[in-house]
């Protein structure tokens, strides 16, 4: 039978594990559903394999070449690490990086980075959402003046992702923002951070963590008295367990989001009928819709709809990296193509063009409720204005640095 | 049989001084080097000359450059990371100052300024040894990786904090980039590994090399034998700053070309490169070859290896196995023999040279 | 004994390579803090304005020395196993840190398949001693008399298999300590004092408590018993140890199996502040410069480094930490100890190094 | 080679009279340094046996052999046995050995820098399981046979002289209250007057409390003095054994370890650097 | 620096030349153990001067002072006319004065070769970049050097084990090795502590041998310490002994031997 082959890094292992599994885990699940519900996209089964890095960038490029040599039609680096190293390498081989919702914001000018799509957004969308939330909150983006916003990030690229924006925004809003980095080694220590936390008094924190990092923060949160609501964590600071870790005051604990958590829906019930429960996966039944999990889903379903694409794009069944990428470029997910595939109320539509490639979709607030995350606020969109024109010059400048960079030889795609 | 030294006289003292003194050691050198230079390109594919020799000769470098503090000098270092990072940082600086200068020189340059920081840390050496003087240079680790985090300037302000390996070429061939092929990467590599690899064997088999392994294993009796310790030990701190800071700047610029680079040179990596040592064998070059080729590759040919031999494992279960197996073989070795592998090597040709009797 | 070392300490200041390395050294530290700071007003930033915050917040101050108090204690948990299995063997045991979660996960991994939660303390020692053989049997008995660096290489073989191990039975994900089951007290005393609040966790205080008493007992334990001076001689040299017919074997698992309760106990303070998972290992690094401070073979010395750094590093961070853009939590401690070890170079506690011919 | 037997080996006394007996012993060093190439020899109960010769001979590594203490240097037994008291014992460890009453000083002193004088002696103790009152006694009466060390015994052991060390060494030895001690070099590092304190003591042990001593010793003059049998070795081989007096009078032994040939001691400042035949090995 | 050497012994000159070290009321204290009180002696060019005394006399001690290992905290030491009782360690090598130990302290890890080729260390001169290049002049030298040290190892007899790493030799060919590295530095004073511990009697006549070799023909001034009396009392010129860092008697052989005190202190039985 026909196949395409999807490399997939994941984190089973080492201290990032506890996000790195049920985002594995829904990934997985995913693609099973297709190949065992559908036979495939149109056909083609997939053949996923997944590439354990310990969350390790020496090993993430070491999954790289092996995708590469096995001809991967996608890359799927799942660390903002292993994305950076993979871009150059990308433009070279031409192999489509899909980092869906981190890794190198400025990657989301399609102009420069033809070879990478960050769907639905970036970072730099969420941190500005962070600032409209605070402000809605707040009762209007006038309110925002005087206020003090703090940012507790990891020391690491992916941690500080987001400053060039909040700084932008505080100095137009005229907040205060301040920094707290948390180095990798300090993420189940950070009784001093939070000492100066409970100096400054900001009004809101926005909390740019990950693994082990998360859990203690939301404790310390509780121990300090800092109010839980008003502590925000990007998508990736709102798994299930990094607010269990907080007990009954944990409760309304916040996230960004952008694919609800849940098994009501019926994608999930699809894979809950074709997978878990005929036993094709190692996933617990009870940890099947929890909101990593469910985010693994959507981006396997991002590169399954761009496998669609590439195919009715090329007429091919079964398509190459360089037809990934056209699949991708064009990918536009309607609303009612996500009714289609079982999403319905699950993500909002997006899509994403030449020059664009993150779509900068809507988001929500996504809050703890004691047991599970559910929805807490209304689709959100970010701050595109801001965004825009700093991934444009921050592209530029990137392409720039690395001198010689590759130009964009694939024209854009007319169709859709 | 074959390898007895039986019937090659000495007549000289040059002769007798040298490296190799045995012509069967010297000709296998040679067919080593030959495999490397003209054997690897041929076979090997573009995944394993990127994923397994680069990182190999990398590591070596790095291994050896250690080697001459805690191996010859008797000096543990668990900075060894963070002095790999200056040489990184400092050639990613130095490229964007001198954009016409030629790569490799300011590859080795660069290797300077890791010296020198070597040198800073160094200093308490004189007061503080053993483990306690690892505690100098954990906080050269510390510290270093925190400011290529905080920073800005050392990677150009960039907004990810990343830095970006230009294109450079070399006689028109582009040596770094994503443009360069692995092939052309490893070429380089392997050229200055060698090079380099020639400069310490000449140094730890010369004056210098004595002057260290004296301070190594009686500092008190070196220092009544008119060897001044501080500089000793400060000269193997500039020396192993200096390879580690040429390894860190391949690192970056011939292996994973550009990136995350802060969190590359973490801690880990530096404990990494003292098993390396000393599993390959304290005071042994070639040691530190087989020590990088164990920690480095191992894990890396276990685990690319054993899937395609039909091992049928998931993922994260083909990482617990490595794990586990690398931990077992670390022990298995170090218990077969504690002074590491290269001396299992010595005890194997010496095995060799009275065969067929048993000693 | 001898207070007055006739061996003359070397000058620092008297050796022309030394003073250009420390002005250099100086050169590189100012030139990479003063990077961070902008250049208006940085006396008084550096030096006046952190003790005028202290002296205008100090339940802030307050809190900030209990914080580190806390955080001290709890490196020194960590250090004590360190300290425990130097002193008896002469090894320094780099898996440590994987010990601490390996015993925490142990306990919650048997208490989440249904084992009533002191059940799985005392399954937990089991498994602890059952370790403390095997790497006895497997690991130490053939390496016996090896160099110390040796040792230590293998006690990084058995990390590497401890992680895999453990990762492979327990799986990788944060799990959390079963604190309410083992009535470890919960909530906070919150104190009204300077002006302000500050806050006690009970749980810090029960830490600190438990650990106080550890080290107390583990301390007399080894000063006057038998038992405690056969460790003592077995670190210094193993081969006169085994001549006078100290049994090696039986010294060591002795050593690894307390170290292993104190890695169990480490394990369910840390796990009940945070949570259990293999990122823990990482915090195991905190106790190397509170080991190097207290000096390798002191029990005590783990107690009074621990609070050293852990007080001193809290400080540094809150007060000064900002002006640098903060994180210098992760080094200061190490600097800290550094600092230390130039006037003591054993460590505060630590056995003199004998220098002698 | 032909070994020149001055008196028939104890081989006729009946085993249950040896208090120790090594059979054709080999070792190796390293898997590959043969060092031992079958060594036998028999310490009668209560008896002292010296062991001579030159450095190198494999004089310590048989001392080392017998109390299994080779395994720690990366050595092994590959041939013959040791038997102590009737029990083979070559795959018994250190510390058994020693609770059996064999305990070995080890050449070149080997305390325990860290631990105090005192402290050293106790750790000798270490197997004794009768009682702290005992203890101290003997504590005391080792003090009585070296006061040195009584000044010393609050000193780290580490910061002691050389012969403070040799001193502590033998002492913490007898304090395990052995029925057989190895003593390596006993004499090391000593002056005269001590040296012939040692070896008085080894005599009164011996003679009061029964102990008896498989000694390596190089001054070969104080070892057949006090010793009744003695065993010569030249690399890795026994070349000559024989009751103490009688080794003595032999001619070679008279020339080359107690320098009195042709009836004269001669001076240190005569001898005359050449390189010397062995007689008994042709 | 006092006028006479023999007022500061107090002892009638016998021994040759004119005074080469001059220790004059050292003492040294750890704590509160006397290991030297108030200890004056000298040591003549070209002599062979023992040290004897009971163990813990404070003789390893003494040599310790002379070459600055350890610093006196009273008195005065002079070597060559300069005081060198402040001195460090390795400037002792460089002003010729070389040692052995008590408790050998060999390089372990090195062959027999190299352990005697690091006492030339300071007669070489070649800079670092020569040496990583080994070629040219800095393998002339090191050519040069080796020569040298392969006489001392024929002279000494170890050629057998000129490769073999030193830390598994025996005792005795230890310290041949020692005396060897010792002997590579050219010394003028070379200070012995303990030379013949640990060899029988064939060993020992071969290592007096070597000494008094050494002292006839390159002229070197030899301290001794030995508690082989039959040692001393042949090769030594003059003999000081302490007795719990106290000097009790200095003299010739003769004198020494048949003091009172020191038969009383340190020999015993009349010997
Ligand atoms: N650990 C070891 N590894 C390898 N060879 C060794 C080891 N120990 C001793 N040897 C070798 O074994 C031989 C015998 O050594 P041994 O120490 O038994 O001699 P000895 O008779 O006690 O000499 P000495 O009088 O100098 O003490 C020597 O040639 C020595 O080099
Ligand atoms: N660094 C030190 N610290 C404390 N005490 C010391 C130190 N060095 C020497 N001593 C003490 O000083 C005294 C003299 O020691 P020294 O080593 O000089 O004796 P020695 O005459 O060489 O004896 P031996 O003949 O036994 O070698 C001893 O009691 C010793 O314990
Ligand atoms: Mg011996
Ligand atoms: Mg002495």
């Amino acid at each position: 039978q026909d196949s395409v082959y999807f490399a997939n890094n994941a984190y089973r292992t080492g201290p990032f594990s506890g996000s790195g599994i049920p985002i594995g885990d829904g990934m997985r699940d995913y693609i099973t559903m297709i190949n065992e519900r559908d036979g495939g996209v149109n056909g083609v089964k997939i053949v996923y394999e997944e590439c354990e890095t310990g969350y390790d960038t020496k090993k993430s490029i070491e999954c790289y070449e092996q995708a590469k040599s096995k001809n991967t039609i996608v890359y799927s680096p799942w660390s903002t690490g292993a994305t950076l190293a993979a871009i150059p390498r990308a433009h070279i081989d031409k192999i489509p990086i899909l980092s869906m919702a981190y890794g190198l914001s400025a990657s989301a000018d399609g102009t420069q980075f033809p070879w990478v799509f960050i769907p639905p957004f970036t970072y730099w969308d969420g941190a500005s959402v962070m600032v409209k939330h605070m402000a809605a909150e707040l009762g209007g983006m006038d309110k925002l003046k005087g206020k003090k916003l703090g940012l507790i990030h990891l020391d690491a690229p992916f941690g500080k992702e987001p400053i060039p924006v909040l700084e932008n925004l505080a100095k137009k809003y005229g907040f205060e923002l301040k920094i707290y980095p948390v180095a990798a080694a300090d993420m189940q220590n950070q009784g001093s951070l939070w000492l100066s936390i409970r100096r400054d008094r900001p009004d809101y924190l926005y909390n740019q963590g990950w693994g082990a990092m998360n859990p203690t923060a939301v404790k310390e949160a509780i121990k300090n008295n800092f109010p839980i609501n008003k502590l925000v964590g990007v998508w990736w600071a709102g798994g299930d367990d990094d607010a269990r870790a907080g007990g009954e005051q944990a409760k309304g604990y916040k996230s960004l989001s952008w694919a609800n958590a849940g098994t009501g829906f019926p994608v999930m019930q699809d894979i809950l009928k074709h997978v878990v429960e005929k036993g094709k996966s190692t996933t617990p039944k009870d940890k099947v819709g929890e909101a990593l999990y469910n985010r693994g889903v959507y981006n396997s379903m991002l590169v399954v709809e761009g496998i669609r694409n590439a195919q009715k794009l090329t007429g091919k069944k079964v398509v190459t990296a360089e037809d990934m990428r056209r699949g991708l470029e064009s990918l536009n997910i309607t609303e009612a193509r996500l009714k289609e595939i079982g999403m319905d109320g699950f993500a909002t539509p997006t899509s994403i063009s030449c020059t664009d490639h993150s779509g900068h979709s809507k988001m929500f607030v996504a809050q703890w409720d004691g047991a599970k995350w559910i929805k807490g606020s209304d689709w959100i969109e970010p701050l595109k204005d801001e965004v825009r024109p700093l991934i444009e010059t921050n592209a530029k400048d990137y392409a720039e640095k690395a001198g010689n960079w590759p130009k964009r030889t694939e024209s854009c795609e007319k169709s859709s | 049989m074959f390898y007895r030294e039986a019937g090659q006289f000495k007549s000289t003292y040059a002769a007798d001084m040298a490296v190799f003194p045995i012509r069967q050691d010297r000709i296998g050198i040679a067919v080593i080097l030959l495999l490397a230079f003209v054997g690897v390109p041929l076979i090997g594919n573009d995944f394993f000359t990127s994923t397994v020799m680069i990182p190999f000769l990398v590591f070596s470098l790095a291994a050896i450059g250690l080697n001459i503090l805690t191996g010859y000098t008797g000096l543990i270092s668990l900075g060894t990371a963070a002095f790999m990072g200056v040489g990184a940082y400092a050639a990613y600086k130095l490229t964007t100052f001198f954009p016409g200068v030629n790569i490799i020189v300011l590859v080795l340059v660069s290797g300077l300024f890791s010296a020198a920081i070597g040198v800073l840390f160094g200093l308490p050496s004189l007061r503080i040894k053993g483990f306690y003087l690892a505690v100098a240079t954990l906080a050269a680790q510390f510290f270093l990786q925190w400011a290529f985090v905080r920073v800005p300037w050392l990677f150009n302000y960039n907004a990810s904090g990343a830095i970006e390996v230009p294109q450079r070429l070399f006689f028109g061939i582009p040596v770094t980039g994503a443009s360069a092929s692995p092939e052309t990467r490893y070429f380089v590599c392997l050229v200055l590994v060698v090079v380099l690899t020639w400069f310490a064997s000449n140094l730890v088999h010369g004056k210098l090399g004595r002057s260290w392994m004296a301070v190594r294993d009686m500092d008190i009796a070196a220092e009544l034998m008119g060897i001044k310790l501080l500089n000793a030990k400060l000269l193997a701190f500039a020396v192993s700053s200096f390879y580690a800071g040429v390894a860190g700047a391949m690192m970056i610029f011939f292996w994973y070309g550009g990136g995350e680079a802060a969190d590359v040179f973490n801690i880990r990596l530096s404990f990494n490169i003292l098993f390396m040592v000393i599993i390959g064998g304290l005071g042994s070059l070639i040691g530190s070859f087989f020590g990088a080729a164990f920690i480095a590759s191992l894990p890396t040919i276990l685990k690319f290896g054993l899937p395609a031999l039909g091992v049928p494992l998931s993922g994260a279960t083909a990482e617990h196995v490595t794990f586990m197996l690398v931990g077992a073989l670390i022990i298995v070795f170090l218990i077969v023999e504690p002074h590491g592998l290269a001396r299992l090597w010595q005890i194997g040709k010496q095995k060799l040279r009275t065969w067929p009797f048993p000693y | 004994m001898s207070d007055v070392a006739a061996r003359p300490a070397p000058n620092l200041l008297a050796n022309g390579w030394i003073k250009a390395g420390l002005i250099l050294a100086g050169l590189v530290v100012v030139a990479l803090v003063g990077a961070q700071l902008d250049g208006s007003g940085t006396f008084y930033k550096v030096f006046i304005d952190p003790f005028q915050q202290m002296v205008a917040a100090p339940d802030l101050l307050a809190q900030t020395i209990w914080e580190g108090l806390v955080s001290g204690v709890l490196y020194a948990l960590i250090a004590l196993g360190f300290v425990l299995i130097f002193k008896a063997s002469g090894v320094f045991n780099f898996a440590q840190g994987i010990m601490v979660v390996f015993a925490a996960l142990t306990l919650v991994g048997l208490h989440e398949k249904g084992v009533p939660a002191w059940l799985a303390v005392i399954l937990t020692l089991g498994v602890m001693f059952v370790l403390a053989v095997t790497i006895e049997r497997v690991v130490l008995r053939p390496l016996v008399n090896q160099p110390d660096i040796i040792l230590f290489m293998a006690t990084f073989g058995i990390t590497y298999f401890l992680i895999g191990f453990g990762e492979s039975l327990f799986g990788g994900n944060p799990k959390q300590m079963i604190a309410d089951e083992l009535y470890l007290p919960k909530g906070a005393i919150d104190l009204q004092i300077f002006g302000g609040l500050v806050s006690l966790q009970k749980i810090d205080i029960a830490a600190a408590v438990i650990a106080s008493i550890m080290i107390a007992a583990l301390a007399l334990f080894f000063q006057y018993t038998r038992i405690g001076r056969a460790l003592r001689a077995v670190a210094d040299s193993h081969k006169a140890a085994l001549s006078v017919g100290i049994s090696l074997n039986q010294i060591w698992v002795i050593v690894w199996f307390t170290a292993g309760i104190v890695a169990l106990i480490t394990g369910i303070m840390w796990g009940a502040r945070s949570d259990v998972s293999f990122a823990l290992e990482i915090v195991a690094l905190k106790a190397l410069p509170v080991l190097i401070l207290g000096g390798f073979t002191s029990i005590p010395g783990a107690i009074i480094g621990g609070l050293i750094i852990g007080i001193g590093e809290k400080l540094g961070e809150f007060y000064w930490g900002p002006l640098i853009g903060g994180g210098i939590e992760s080094w200061l401690a190490y600097f800290i100890a550094l600092g230390f070890l130039l006037f003591r170079p054993q460590g505060l506690f630590g056995d003199k190094i004998i220098e002698r011919i | 080679m032909s070994i020149a037997t001055l008196d028939a080996p104890t081989s006729t006394t009946p085993a249950s009279d040896n208090i120790l007996s090594l059979n054709n012993i080999e070792v190796i060093y390293d898997h590959v340094i043969l060092v031992l190439k079958g060594v036998s020899l028999t310490v009668p109960r209560k008896g002292i046996v010296a062991i001579l010769g030159a450095n190198g001979a494999g004089k310590t590594t048989t001392l080392k052999a017998i109390s299994n203490l080779l395994k720690a240097e990366r050595g092994e037994v590959t041939k013959g046995s040791i038997v102590f008291e009737g029990e083979r014992v070559d795959k018994m460890s250190p510390n058994e050995l020693v609770r059996r009453g064999c305990i070995q000083v080890m050449e070149g002193r080997h305390c325990f820098g860290h631990l105090s004088i005192e402290e050293n002696l106790l750790t000798g103790a270490f197997t004794r399981r009768d009682g702290n009152a005992a203890i101290k006694r003997d504590l005391e009466k080792i003090y009585e046979l070296f006061p040195r060390l009584k000044q010393r015994r609050s000193s780290q052991a580490g910061y002691t002289s050389g012969g403070e060390q040799q001193m502590c060494a033998v002492g913490r030895a007898m304090m395990s209250k052995p029925k057989m001690i190895l003593l390596d070099e006993p004499s090391m590092g000593l002056a005269p007057q001590i040296v012939e304190e040692i070896f008085e003591i080894v005599r009164r042990l011996n003679a009061e409390d029964g102990v008896s001593f498989l000694v390596a010793e190089q001054n070969t003059n104080m070892a057949l003095r006090y010793a009744t049998y003695g065993y010569i070795m030249e690399t890795g081989r026994i070349v000559m054994d024989g009751a103490a007096s009688m080794l003595r009078e032999n001619e070679d032994v008279k020339e080359f370890y107690l320098g009195v040939a042709e009836g004269d001691k001669k001076s240190f400042r005569e001898v005359k650097s050449y390189k010397r035949r062995k007689r008994w090995l042709s | 620096m006092n006028a006479e050497p023999m007022n500061v012994t107090g002892e009638p000159m016998t021994g040759k030349g004119e005074v080469l070290l001059a220790v004059e009321n050292v003492s040294l204290r750890f704590g509160g153990v006397k290991a030297i009180s108030d200890v004056s002696f000298d040591i003549r060019k070209g002599e062979v001067r023992a040290i004897i005394g009971p163990n813990g006399a404070g003789k390893t001690s003494m040599l310790n002072c002379i070459n600055g290992f350890y610093h006196p905290q009273e008195g005065r030491i002079t070597y060559k006319g300069a005081r060198r009782d402040k001195m460090k360690p390795h400037r002792a090598a460089a002003a010729g004065i070389a040692r052995t130990f008590q408790n050998v302290a060999l390089f372990k890890g090195m062959s027999t070769l190299d352990n005697i080729m690091t006492g030339r260390t300071l007669k070489m001169k070649r800079g670092f970049f020569w040496q990583a290049l080994r070629h040219g002049p800095a393998m002339q030298e090191e050519i040069e050097h080796r020569r040298v040290v392969e006489d001392i190892i024929d002279f000494l007899q170890i050629e057998h084990i000129r490769k073999l790493p030193v830390g598994k030799l025996p005792y005795g060919l230890q310290k041949r090795v020692e005396l060897g590295r010792a002997l590579a530095m050219e010394p003028e004073l070379l200070l012995l502590d303990e030379p013949m511990a640990g060899m029988n009697l064939e060993e020992k006549e071969d290592m007096c041998r070597f000494i008094l070799d050494v002292n006839n023909q390159f002229g070197t001034t030899i301290a001794l310490i030995e508690h082989d009396m039959g040692v001393v009392m042949d090769l030594s010129d003059r003999v000081v002994v302490l007795e719990y860092g106290r000097k009790i008697a200095d003299g010739t052989p003769d004198q020494v031997k048949s003091d009172q005190k020191v038969i009383d202190a340190y020999l015993g039985v009349a010997h």
